[in-house]
């Protein structure tokens, strides 16, 4: 067993500083790698070294493995955390690893290749016993094809997918035959550039699913146990943006039944580490295995406020080879957690990316309120990254209090600069039916954004308007210049004004 | 000091009286006592009647856009002078991009989705642009008669660029 | 039994934006008050109601008994929340609440006023079978009457405290005869000045004791509670400055026996909602009681996190006349939790308030973290109150990660404008004596500052101090204007050096 | 570009090459590369062989004080004319306050424990005061001989009023 000294963080944004915070908990020195443009970021800054890897395209620094492995082996490093996205999920990256001598802190290069194909996975998984939703896992080249299989499974709706997919990209529903041809050209269009690889399959639509997942944790010892649920239904374009733990309508009966599946999915591809086996779960709660996700999630601090865990320390441990500290009859839940994401992203404009400088932030505080974010009062939100700029998250004895919290503290976060998720989250976790628990995963598009309520023209508004304009005329305390530059204040003589008054009246 | 506040094509007068910094406003029949401070950059604390309102400012006068509790609310708010001007010569400060459909991003344009003079309503997809490895629709803003696109499929547009002008 | 829909909170800083954020997970309403320097202050811009009550003295403003019930009328509150410190512990004002129809949250204006004399408080427990501290209950004028007390209870050391005390204010030891009558005039010319009432009794010395306090909650049914312990031994002048739940030291069964000795003690003085009844502990473990704090603790965050429960709206919930959600075989401790108070002091000479502008802030965050602050990044820190900034707090599975993410945290936290007690919790957090649970009240006064790390002069520390003076000159990058002010960047011209070095040589 | 860094009574001189942006720095026989940068008003980001510092600037150049990690440093560090400078004339930049005891805070003094011509060393009590109800002793920030004492018991002074001289 190698004691793990010393951590390259092979990513940047939030979960490379969440991580670098588990390290240094763990008194592990923390190796931070960046893009030309994240030389100030915070990773950048918290991390005990840092180097310089490329230029700003991912392709030509986060994604490039030769530089990472390399900066890696120089700083002394003996480990290395993929986080999420990047090179998380890439066989090839975590070989380069091992073979460099490094622990890869996740599961082994193989296992990620046979899960990070959806179309071998779902081969793996009906083997094992595992529900997968009817469908075919071979590749889909033309329509004729696909128009076979479709009839197979007893015809439309159908759901396209990429087959080295994730994150939404290259997904298309498929309603009727006419809309066939147009909806494959488009998502393996859609998946070529997301991931390099048209591979389309077919799988039968599950209507009105909820998105459930399990969290898993392995160690070498093949001890494996299932951490409870996140209830991911909550999507807009097939990306989470709010999660919780546990879900509002999952019975015990039903949570243990997953639990075990997932525990027996991971089994049948020889996991090791945290990871994420994702089930569609029907009206009837019929569950179906939809793809495991060898990493951390994004999600992942629901589960460990809930269950008082902290997985990126224990990820440590097990790639350390140590055994599991947990037993499976000892995890105990305690109240309920939600996370938001909040997204550099206009929710008014259908969610356009909204790039700019940050120039003033407050992020909420108080109980039970964790905020894990990868920007700082100074940051620039620019179009080379994913546009997640925070993951909040709250804590409540009940689901009730936990979205209590979350109201409070998104209505505490205050962001200048860009536009954020966050009247968009704030209005679901107000929404009845959110809160009473009945969503799925078209809940997003059933409701944003006619569920915003009307703004009432209300005269006290209209005051504090007439107040602002007053003190920006008058006192003209514009400290940082930002006014001035916008609008003079107007100085109208009066000769001027009689003037104008005398043109109207001959009009 | 009078400023005045547009309602759909109307504007309604507001009237304000500071009595040693503490303004007396009165907006219809309704008289509001306020206590407005700037707290820092764009934050304001606003008492009325006692009510707390913590406001943050996006866009100053005169089409001002604020926040209180993650609400925008976006207001024309004149002057006596500028009141006077725009019954005078129409609009004359027009709203920034207000027909003007411009790149939230740089990106690449995909496909158009629209022709010169086609009528299109708000919240119609115009053009498809890539950027952040996603497909991003951009949509109208405003009703309105498409009178002008800028650009075509393929081309790499900058931030703020401008895409297509509705009328 | 009334329901509350609105509360004024008859308080400022930290603990008023934390009763606030209760308010508003609750959906009640809150009315702020604010002294003439606080109308920026946080809790005025989170309320949803303020009023300014008068001038920045509190005896003018916050103390202003007759003004705040008049606010609560005026508002249509239904309750006053006093938080701690200021009225919270006034007889009088419990009463007045009442008498004006409102809710008064915390326990009536006769159980505050007997546990408020630490002379009759002391009495009472003795009769309720609460072990106390030998020692006298009658009040202390002259040094002869002092002497002969002191012998009746076996001699020195003796502590001389003030009976309307709290805080430490008024608190001597006293070790020999010689030292007997300055303490006696110091105590008492303190405590006049603190409390306007200059009472002196006198205990007996515990030496080396922990203060270890009991949480209690009560309803108005006579259903009374413990909520574990809190160890509050770190102190400096008296006062608390880490506080953790639960104590390193307690064994199950004497924490069991301070419990029941606790509801016991809140039983004998008729108690109604939140309160702590705090202990000395001796090296054997045998527990004292010292006096019960009818409101409120500073340190009551670490009791919500490792129990899982909200203490505000708990007692909001029992002032409304709800019976007690909580049974006792139902609580559930979890992990460890430490709060740091971060004061606006400096603690390398010897705490001395340090007043100021706040001129960049930037929190702790992430897991387990959790900040309760009553500053703003454009807070001025003032003479006229308690110089407390904000209380960090964290929480782990065990005290060893509780307290390895606190020196995270520590690290984390940015404040520039004022020196506050940061270093001095972090070199506390990181002595082995702490790490291991060995320590009493003594722990500061025996190790600060002398337990301070020596810095090494490192040759990369030299490297970074040329690096910013090289920045300085050459870079000019000031944007503020800040160092401009404050040093010009020297230009020295060729021949004003050549003229110097020839002074030189000459010399 | 020389820089000259005080130890006790000695300067040691310090050796900055620029080579586009990175920063050669020599401090005796130990050679560092640096990437030193702005981060906002006084933080600042800096990499010395590749550890990130992250250093919040307290007070500017010559006599400087910053913080790594809530450590606190403080260095003199002279440019080449200051240095010389000091050598002919003397300590003609003062440390600020160094012998001067001022007060911490406005407050009331209650007590001067020491007299003029004293023997103090440093961290003993000079006087007693009294702010934010609390009794504060104000200690010797140097061993030094009590030069002369400005205030009295019972006189009420502002924030960084002289209350004692040392030297």
């Amino acid at each position: 067993m190698k004691r793990i000294r010393k951590v390259l963080i092979a990513n940047r944004g939030e979960i490379a500083v969440r991580i670098i915070r588990s390290c240094k908990e763990l008194d592990v020195s923390t190796v931070a790698v960046f893009s030309e443009v994240d030389r100030l970021s915070p990773h950048v800054l918290m991390a005990d070294e840092a180097y310089p890897i490329g230029p700003a395209p991912s392709s030509r620094s986060y994604l490039n493995m030769e530089k990472i492995i390399a900066v890696a082996l120089e700083s002394g490093a003996d480990a290395v955390h993929p986080g999420y996205g990047f090179l998380a999920e890439n066989p090839t990256f975590a070989r380069k690893v091992s073979e460099a001598g490094l622990i890869f802190i996740g599961p082994s290069a193989e296992t990620i290749r046979m899960m990070g194909s959806k179309t071998e996975s779902r081969k793996i998984m009906q083997e094992a016993g595992v529900p997968v939703v009817p469908g075919t896992t071979r590749a889909i080249k033309r329509v004729a094809e696909a128009q076979a299989i479709i009839e197979s499974i007893g015809g439309y709706p159908v759901m396209l997918k990429a087959a080295a997919g994730g994150g939404g990209k290259g997904m298309r529903i498929v309603r009727k035959a006419e809309e066939l041809p147009r909806a494959l050209e488009a998502g393996r269009s859609e998946a070529l550039k997301a991931f390099g690889d048209d591979t389309i399959y077919i799988e039968k639509l599950v209507e009105s699913p909820k998105h459930i997942e399990i969290q898993i944790l392995a160690d070498h010892e093949g001890h494996i146990v299932h951490l409870w649920e996140r209830d991911c239904s909550i999507q807009r374009r097939h990306q989470k943006v709010i999660e919780e733990c546990p879900s509002a309508i999952l019975p015990p009966e039903v949570r243990a039944r997953m639990g075990a599946t997932a525990v027996q999915a991971a089994r049948a591809c020889g996991y090791v580490n945290a990871g994420t086996v994702e089930f569609l779960v029907d009206e009837n709660l019929n569950f179906y295995f939809l793809e495991m996700n060898t990493r951390l999630q994004v999600e992942h601090p629901v589960t460990e406020m809930v269950l008082g865990i902290d997985l990126v320390k224990l990820q440590i441990q097990v790639a350390e080879g140590s055994p599991l500290p947990l037993r499976q009859e000892a995890i105990q839940a305690r109240g309920h957690a939600i996370e938001c994401r909040i997204y550099a992203e206009d929710p008014f404009h259908n969610f356009a990316p909204s790039t700019g400088r940050i120039q003033y932030l407050k992020h909420p505080e108080g109980p039970g309120v964790r905020l894990d974010s990868g920007i700082a009062s100074h940051s620039e939100i620019t179009m080379y990254y994913d546009p997640l700029m925070a993951k909040l998250i709250t804590w409540g004895s009940n689901r009730r209090e936990a979205i209590a919290r979350m109201i409070r503290a998104l209505k505490e976060y205050q962001v200048h600069g860009v536009r954020t998720t966050i009247p968009f989250c704030l209005a679901v976790l107000q929404h009845p039916d959110f809160q009473e628990g009945r969503f799925n995963t078209g809940f997003v598009d059933a409701c944003w954004p006619d569920c915003l309520p009307e703004v009432s023209g209300d005269e006290a508004v209209d005051a504090v308007a007439a107040a602002l304009r007053y003190l920006q005329e008058q006192q003209k305390v514009y400290q940082d210049g930002h006014f001035v530059s916008r609008e003079r204040p107007p100085q109208p003589s009066a000769w001027k004004i009689r003037g104008l008054k005398e043109m109207m009246r001959e009009r | 000091m009078v400023y005045y506040i547009r309602k759909g094509e109307a504007f309604f007068p507001v009237e304000v009286e500071d009595r040693n910094g503490i303004l007396w406003i009165r907006v219809g029949e309704t008289l509001f006592q306020l206590d407005p401070r700037r707290v820092a950059n764009e934050q304001y604390s606003v008492l009325v009647n006692g009510k707390s309102f913590f406001v943050e400012l996006v866009h100053p006068a005169p089409e001002m856009v604020f926040k209180i509790d993650q609400q925008e609310y976006a207001l024309t708010v004149l002057n006596e002078r500028q009141k006077i001007e725009r019954e005078i010569f129409g609009r004359t400060e027009r709203v920034h991009g207000h027909g003007e459909v411009r790149a939230p991003m740089p990106g690449l344009i995909l496909r158009v989705e629209v022709q010169v003079g086609e009528e299109v309503t708000i919240g119609q997809p115009l053009l498809i642009m890539e950027a952040m490895k996603m497909e991003n629709e951009i949509r109208a803003p405003i009703d309105g008669v498409v009178k002008e696109i800028v650009v075509e499929p393929h081309q790499a547009v900058e931030k703020e660029d401008l895409l297509i002008r509705l009328e």
